[in-house]
């Protein structure tokens, strides 16, 4: 007979306020099997704690309940507390009284006894465990980055300064992301090129880092510690090896017909190229649906003028099978399409740009040499008008329901830059709501106001009337209830980010869940930011939601700390809640090794005595480092000679009878 | 009968309060019903809740052992496909309880006491709306009597 | 019918004396007009009594199960329908294929002896021929011939597989595949049951289920059913109590069912072994029914080497539990 | 003579639900950006402003709104509900707003009487019928 004590967590009030603590305690001393019960305001503090060891040893409790928050939240601090009173933790059970009791309940009545019933649950299951003992499994102690924007490119150098490999995997032919295009950076107006190119040689000469670029995660298999991963290399059509990044090539392709995505397609660029100058790796891609080569065959200048014959029209892609123990999701964001924002004019007008069209445009690198004109007639514009909340805050079907971020503080600097160029040109800002939260991020926006005479309206822009060479802008002052017109020359959307369009399916691939918005979701929004619910698969940067450099940066270097918290291990504990094969019951038909979604069922024969006769069979067998506890393979099996360490057949059926009673 | 025992019975169908078990998997979700919790919405105390690692741990067993104890409904939560934890579970979920779902209203247990659904770690919301949906309809059904064992007191 | 069973009886004296196998798997005359019960030959003099005629209805790849574990060679005869049980048995790695030879019978189709009774043909019987699509029937009176459909199993009138699907050595001529009965017939009562209201299909199966003994017969029958242990003997989870007890009757029907999903290859033994006559057919043919409409077509036992619709899943299956309407019409 | 008078936010008047309730429209998820003006073609002829509209409703303040001409300006063209960010419909609430006043006999905003001297040879018939939609219980 086992020796159940019970304890119940009033939470401070958050389950004593709808809950009866007193008629729970005395419901569970009638419970079968309970010899103890114990209620405490908090039951996780360090007091809560040492009533739970203290009365395990002076009681011989051989169980343990609590009853108290979600298992999610607060199982692993009562096993510790178990183990560390000498009883194995997998002894413990918890039963949810908060999240699913009183804080869903008002009926105190009704909220009181469902808490004695998931208690009761709760002490039915507990009588039915098994000590279990977590097994160990090794870890590859290498990481693998996906994305290399200033996320990926952070991380990657923090992991390889630790001392571990790093395979840093990026889409397009340059890492440096959506960081690389920004011409200054808020709140302290420091050129970006300036301070991310040295991070980005660094990641490329660090002799841990290995960039992939031009390459593409395809397949993800296996867990934390083992993750077995193909990466597929696109064929760039240039030998690596062979390219000294001469730019000769570029020079002299006659194919400049593409419009070039670094520049935001404000100028061309040609078939092979490199999408910057601080490209890296420096080296360039060819573009096989531009390049005259591949659609007609004829050409080949590339390849002519090439000093050291890297051009490789025949290259193919390539996969590459590695191991890693930790990946770090760093995918990063887009911008909205505004195609359905068709007042604003954008697809329509030449000079309706965007804010990262409008960092090009004032970059001295950019398809302006720096000189911010209009992209139409290349004259210098006398008003800016700058709207923020485009696609924003937007509940409507056209828009994402959450703020950007990032919008308020890059549309300030915006202003400023203008401001700063052409102190003669009027700035406008169309705003709904100023947000600076931020070091330093009121100080910069309302010196935008005060020393840059930037003028900030709150209100919206209704429509955009292009005429003549001017955009009409119609507005309205909410504040003073004036409807205003100003006769822009350009406009500036602060269009709204969003998630990468493909990060539903990789995460589909790495098994992680995405929100309604396609950002990837972290494990715990407050206390487990970085961590997602798959162990040993992490996040950083705008992949898990809108976020600036700072924020991004800081969330790089955290899960970098994560991944190294892994990879510094040499074993790793497995979850010891795994499947076992009972041999003498298994019939041997291994329906579960067909459902086992990771391999790791496997055949064998056994010799069996039956009768006085020898029977040779098959049976099943679980590989328990492989096993990861979703008792599928329970189902399968009709006999029930496979069953979940944990959360067993009887314990269910036992759980159900007491949640029934 | 005598009369009280009567009048008794008539209050105890008038206040029938239904018994909803719902096997919700740890990932999404039993999450879900966290974040139902911790946002405080609300959704009646008939339904208790029983946490298995993965939808697809949720053997045709339980659902039936749960009818037999006297549930007036019994729900099957999990990841959304596509979604789940253990990458390919809930698919098999899909295929097991669609079959059982149909073999349920076969025999003529009415289809509105067995529910499978797809809920998010996310979806609190969506978590309160199945739980409330549910328990709804077997309100207006009544206490279920079919598969009950007929021995055992709820 | 009857210069094949010279053929088989030749072959199987042959195995055995030749050594090719220990055992021959086959059926034997028993005193009664309809027993021709499956039967173990060790012997060749025994072989003598080895029958092939139209009451051969048992399906002997079940009794595969013990011999081949235990390292016997045995030679053993299929029909159509034995055959489709054969290949789930291997599917379900309950036969050692390597100690069994298999030798396959076309199959014209087995008398109910049931309808015989019904035509008051049992009297005096002594023998039945078959010709052509007819039956002969020997009694002490005189012959009486009657169209074999008549007198044919429901079962075999549905049959689509009567000659075997697996086997080392065919004998005789293969019969035509037609079926008497279009196939789809076979739902039209899983359809008409779906048609009834759910009070009305609970009431149909209740009355159904009540019957039941639990005597386990469909079970034991089965050839989907092979587990080393089933888990209604499995007195440690005990699910499955012994008490006279409606909700467990049910309980037995609903998981016996549910257990054979996507195995059953739809031979029909389990209602025809039923001591109390419950239509065991018509869960599983429900079962097979909504696997095809929901999955795509699938015969159990037709090919060992497919996936059972339960351990496999396609991306876009359907999500019924939103579609609805699949049990019936509602309530 | 300017005199202001301080009135008292009332979020929950009864007025309001009832002009939620009539509209379908949730007025809370409105963040007074003020798109709805911006855009409103018919701004000219209003003495309160679209999105001024929703903000009194928020305050409570009903008795201004329908003393005003704002909601007989209004031509329910749904430039503004095309384009809140927030997906509320002005228009919608401005008809509730009307609703309230010609639904209450004798208080038409159009005197049947004096239509055919209103007419113009160009007024397209739908505007007609609309007008009376509009205008007349």
């Amino acid at each position: 007979m086992q020796r159940v004590g019970v304890f119940i967590c009033w939470c401070g009030t958050n389950i004593s306020s709808t809950v009866n603590i007193d008629e729970v305690v005395a419901a569970v001393k009638n419970m079968p099997g309970v010899v103890y019960s114990k209620d405490y305001q908090y039951m996780c503090s360090e007091v809560g704690q040492n009533l739970v060891k203290d009365a395990i040893k002076e009681h011989n409790l051989t169980r343990v309940v609590v009853a108290a928050c979600s298992p999610r939240m607060h199982e692993s601090t009562f096993r510790k507390a178990a183990k560390a009173a000498g009883l194995n933790p997998y002894l413990l059970e918890i039963a949810n009284i908060r999240e699913h009791c009183s804080w869903v309940h008002k009926d105190k009545k009704a909220a009181t006894q469902k808490a004695i019933s998931l208690t009761k649950a709760a002490v039915a299951k507990a009588i039915l465990n098994q000590p279990l003992i977590p097994g160990e499994v090794g870890v590859e102690q290498r990481a693998l980055v996906i994305g290399g924007g200033i996320a990926g490119i952070q991380t990657a150098l923090d992991i390889a300064d630790a001392g571990y490999e790093v395979d840093l995997v990026e889409k397009t032919p340059s890492i440096g992301g959506k960081m690389a295009q920004l011409d200054k950076t808020f709140p302290t107006l420091d050129c970006s090129a300036c301070i991310l190119t040295p991070k980005m040689v660094d990641a490329s000469m660090h002799d841990k880092i290995n960039i992939y670029s031009y390459s593409e995660v395809e397949e993800v298999n296996g867990f934390v510690g083992n993750f077995e991963v193909v990466i597929k290399q696109k064929a760039r059509s240039i030998d690596m090896e062979k390219c000294t990044g001469c730019g000769i090539c570029l020079a002299k392709c006659p194919a400049k017909t593409a419009l070039s995505e670094f520049e935001e397609g404000l100028s061309k660029r040609a078939a092979i190229y490199t999408p910057f100058p601080q490209a890296v790796p420096n080296v360039p891609v060819i573009d096989r649906e531009t390049c005259t080569k591949f659609r007609t065959g004829k050409c080949g200048v590339c390849a002519k003028v090439c000093p050291t014959g890297a051009i490789d029209y025949e290259q193919k892609d390539e996969r590459l099978n590695q191991k890693y123990g930790a990946i770090i999701v760093t995918t990063g964001y887009d911008l909205i399409n505004l195609d359905s924002f068709g007042e604003y004019q954008y697809a329509d007008h030449p000079d309706v740009i965007t804010g990262l069209e409008f960092e090009r445009l004032v970059n001295a690198a950019g398809p302006t040499a720096g000189k911010l004109v209009r992209p139409s007639d290349k004259k210098k514009p006398k008003k800016v008008v700058f709207i923020q909340c485009v696609g924003s805050r937007d509940k409507s079907e056209r828009g994402k329901s959450y703020c950007s971020k990032i919008c308020c503080m890059y549309t300030a600097k915006h202003a400023m830059l203008l401001r700063d160029k052409y102190p003669d040109c009027e700035a406008y800002v169309f705003y709904i709501d100023v947000r600076t939260a931020g070091k330093g991020f009121e100080e910069f926006q309302r010196r935008a106001v005060e020393n840059y005479g930037v003028n900030y309206i709150k209100g919206m822009v209704g429509k955009i009337f292009p005429t003549g060479d001017k955009l009409k802008v119609n507005g309205v002052d909410a504040l003073s209830g004036e409807v205003l017109e100003i006769d822009a020359d350009m406009v500036v959307l602060a269009s709204a980010t969003q998630a990468k369009p493909g990060a539903s399916d990789v995460g589909r691939m790495l098994s992680i869940s995405t929100d309604r918005d396609n950002f990837f979701t972290e494990a715990h929004p407050k206390l487990r930011p970085v961590e997602t619910h798959c162990a040993g698969i992490y996040l950083a940067g705008a992949c898990q939601g809108p976020k600036d450099i700072p924020e991004t940066v800081a969330q790089a270097s955290a899960a970098a700390a994560k991944a190294i918290g892994i990879l510094s291990k040499s074993k790793l504990v497995n979850n010891p809640c795994v499947s076992q094969v009972d041999e003498s019951v298994c019939s041997g038909c291994l329906a579960c090794t067909k459902m086992c979604p990771y391999e790791a069922i496997t055949e064998k024969m056994v010799e069996q005595k039956v009768h006085g006769k020898i029977r040779r069979r098959r049976v099943a067998e679980v590989n328990a480092a492989l096993c990861q506890g979703c008792g599928g393979c329970t189902v399968t099996c009709r006999p029930g000679a496979i069953d979940l360490k944990g959360f067993s057949n009887k314990q269910i059926l036992a759980e159900v009878d007491a949640i029934c009673q | 009968m005598s009369v009280i025992a009567n009048n008794a019975a008539v209050k105890n169908a008038q206040a029938f309060e239904p018994l909803i078990v719902a096997f919700c998997c740890n990932w999404c979700s039993y999450a879900g019903a966290d974040l139902a919790g911790t946002s405080r919405l609300n959704y009646p105390a008939n339904i208790k809740i029983i946490r298995v690692p993965c939808s697809c741990r949720v053997n045709a067993n339980f659902v039936l052992r749960a009818f037999q104890r006297g549930a007036d409904g019994v729900i099957i939560a999990g990841c959304h496909p596509g979604d789940c934890h253990y990458m390919t579970g809930n698919y098999y979920t899909r295929r097991r309880f669609s079959l059982l779902k149909n073999l349920l209203a076969y025999v003529g247990i009415e289809e509105a006491r067995f529910k499978v659904d797809w809920i998010s770690a996310s979806e609190g919301n969506k978590f309160a709306d199945v739980m409330n949906g549910v328990l709804e309809k077997v309100h207006k059904l009544g206490p279920n009597r079919k598969l009950r064992d007929s021995r055992w007191r709820r | 019918m009857e210069k094949i069973k010279e053929e088989i009886r030749q072959i199987a004296r042959e195995a055995l004396t030749g050594k090719k196998v220990d055992i021959i798997l086959a059926w034997e005359k028993g005193p009664l007009w309809y027993d021709s019960y499956p039967a173990f030959f060790t012997k060749e003099e025994e072989v003598d009594s080895l029958t092939w005629d139209s009451f051969c209805i048992n399906n002997l790849s079940k009794y595969l199960l013990e011999e081949t574990m235990a390292d016997k060679k045995v030679g053993v005869f299929v029909k159509g329908c034995d055959a489709l049980a054969f290949n789930q048995m291997m599917q379900d790695n309950r036969i050692r294929r390597d100690n069994v030879v298999v030798y396959g019978l076309p199959c014209p189709g087995m008398i109910d002896p049931d309808k015989v009774r019904a035509k008051r043909l049992n009297r005096g019987l002594t023998e039945v021929k078959q010709s052509g699509d007819e039956l002969i029937f020997v009694t002490k009176d005189g012959e009486i011939t009657v169209p074999a459909h008549e007198v044919y199993y429901d079962k075999c009138l549905y049959c689509h597989y009567p000659n075997p699907v697996v086997y080392d050595q065919l004998i005789g001529e293969k019969v035509a595949a037609e079926t008497a009965l279009d196939r789809s017939e076979r739902f039209s009562q899983v359809e008409a049951l779906e048609a009834l209201s759910a009070e009305e299909r609970f009431a149909y199966w209740d009355s159904q289920f009540s019957k039941c003994m639990r005597c386990f017969a469909c079970r034991n029958v089965c050839p989907a059913c092979s587990c080393e242990r089933c888990t209604f003997d499995d007195d440690d989870l005990d699910i499955l109590g012994k008490a006279r007890e409606d909700s467990e009757d049910q309980f037995f029907h609903l998981i016996r069912a549910y257990h054979v999903v996507g195995r059953c290859i739809d031979c029909g033994e389990c209602s025809r072994v039923c001591p109390q006559d419950i239509p065991l057919e018509k869960l599983n043919r429900k079962l097979i029914k909504d696997i095809n409409a929901l999955y795509g077509e699938y015969q159990a036992g037709l090919d060992p080497s497919t996936k059972a619709p339960l351990v496999t899943y396609q991306l876009e299956d359907a999500d019924s539990f939103t579609a609805g309407e699949k049990g019936g019409k509602g309530t | 003579m300017v005199s202001r008078e301080k009135i008292t936010p009332d979020m929950a008047k009864k007025e309001v639900v009832r002009i939620c309730e009539i509209s379908d429209e949730n007025i809370v998820d409105c963040m007074q950006c003020g798109k709805c003006t911006a855009g409103c073609p018919a701004v000219h002829g209003m003495d309160i402003l679209p999105h001024q509209v929703i903000r009194l409703l928020q305050l409570g303040q009903i008795d201004q709104l329908l003393q005003s001409e704002a909601i007989w300006s209004c031509a329910a063209c749904f430039t503004c509900a095309s384009r809140c960010p927030r997906a509320v419909d002005i228009s919608k609430i401005m008809e509730a707003l009307r609703l309230t006043l010609v639904r209450v006999k004798g208080n038409n905003r159009l005197d049947i009487e004096k239509v055919p001297k209103l007419l113009d040879k160009n007024i397209p018939q739908q505007a007609i019928v609309s007008g009376f939609r509009k205008y007349v219980k």
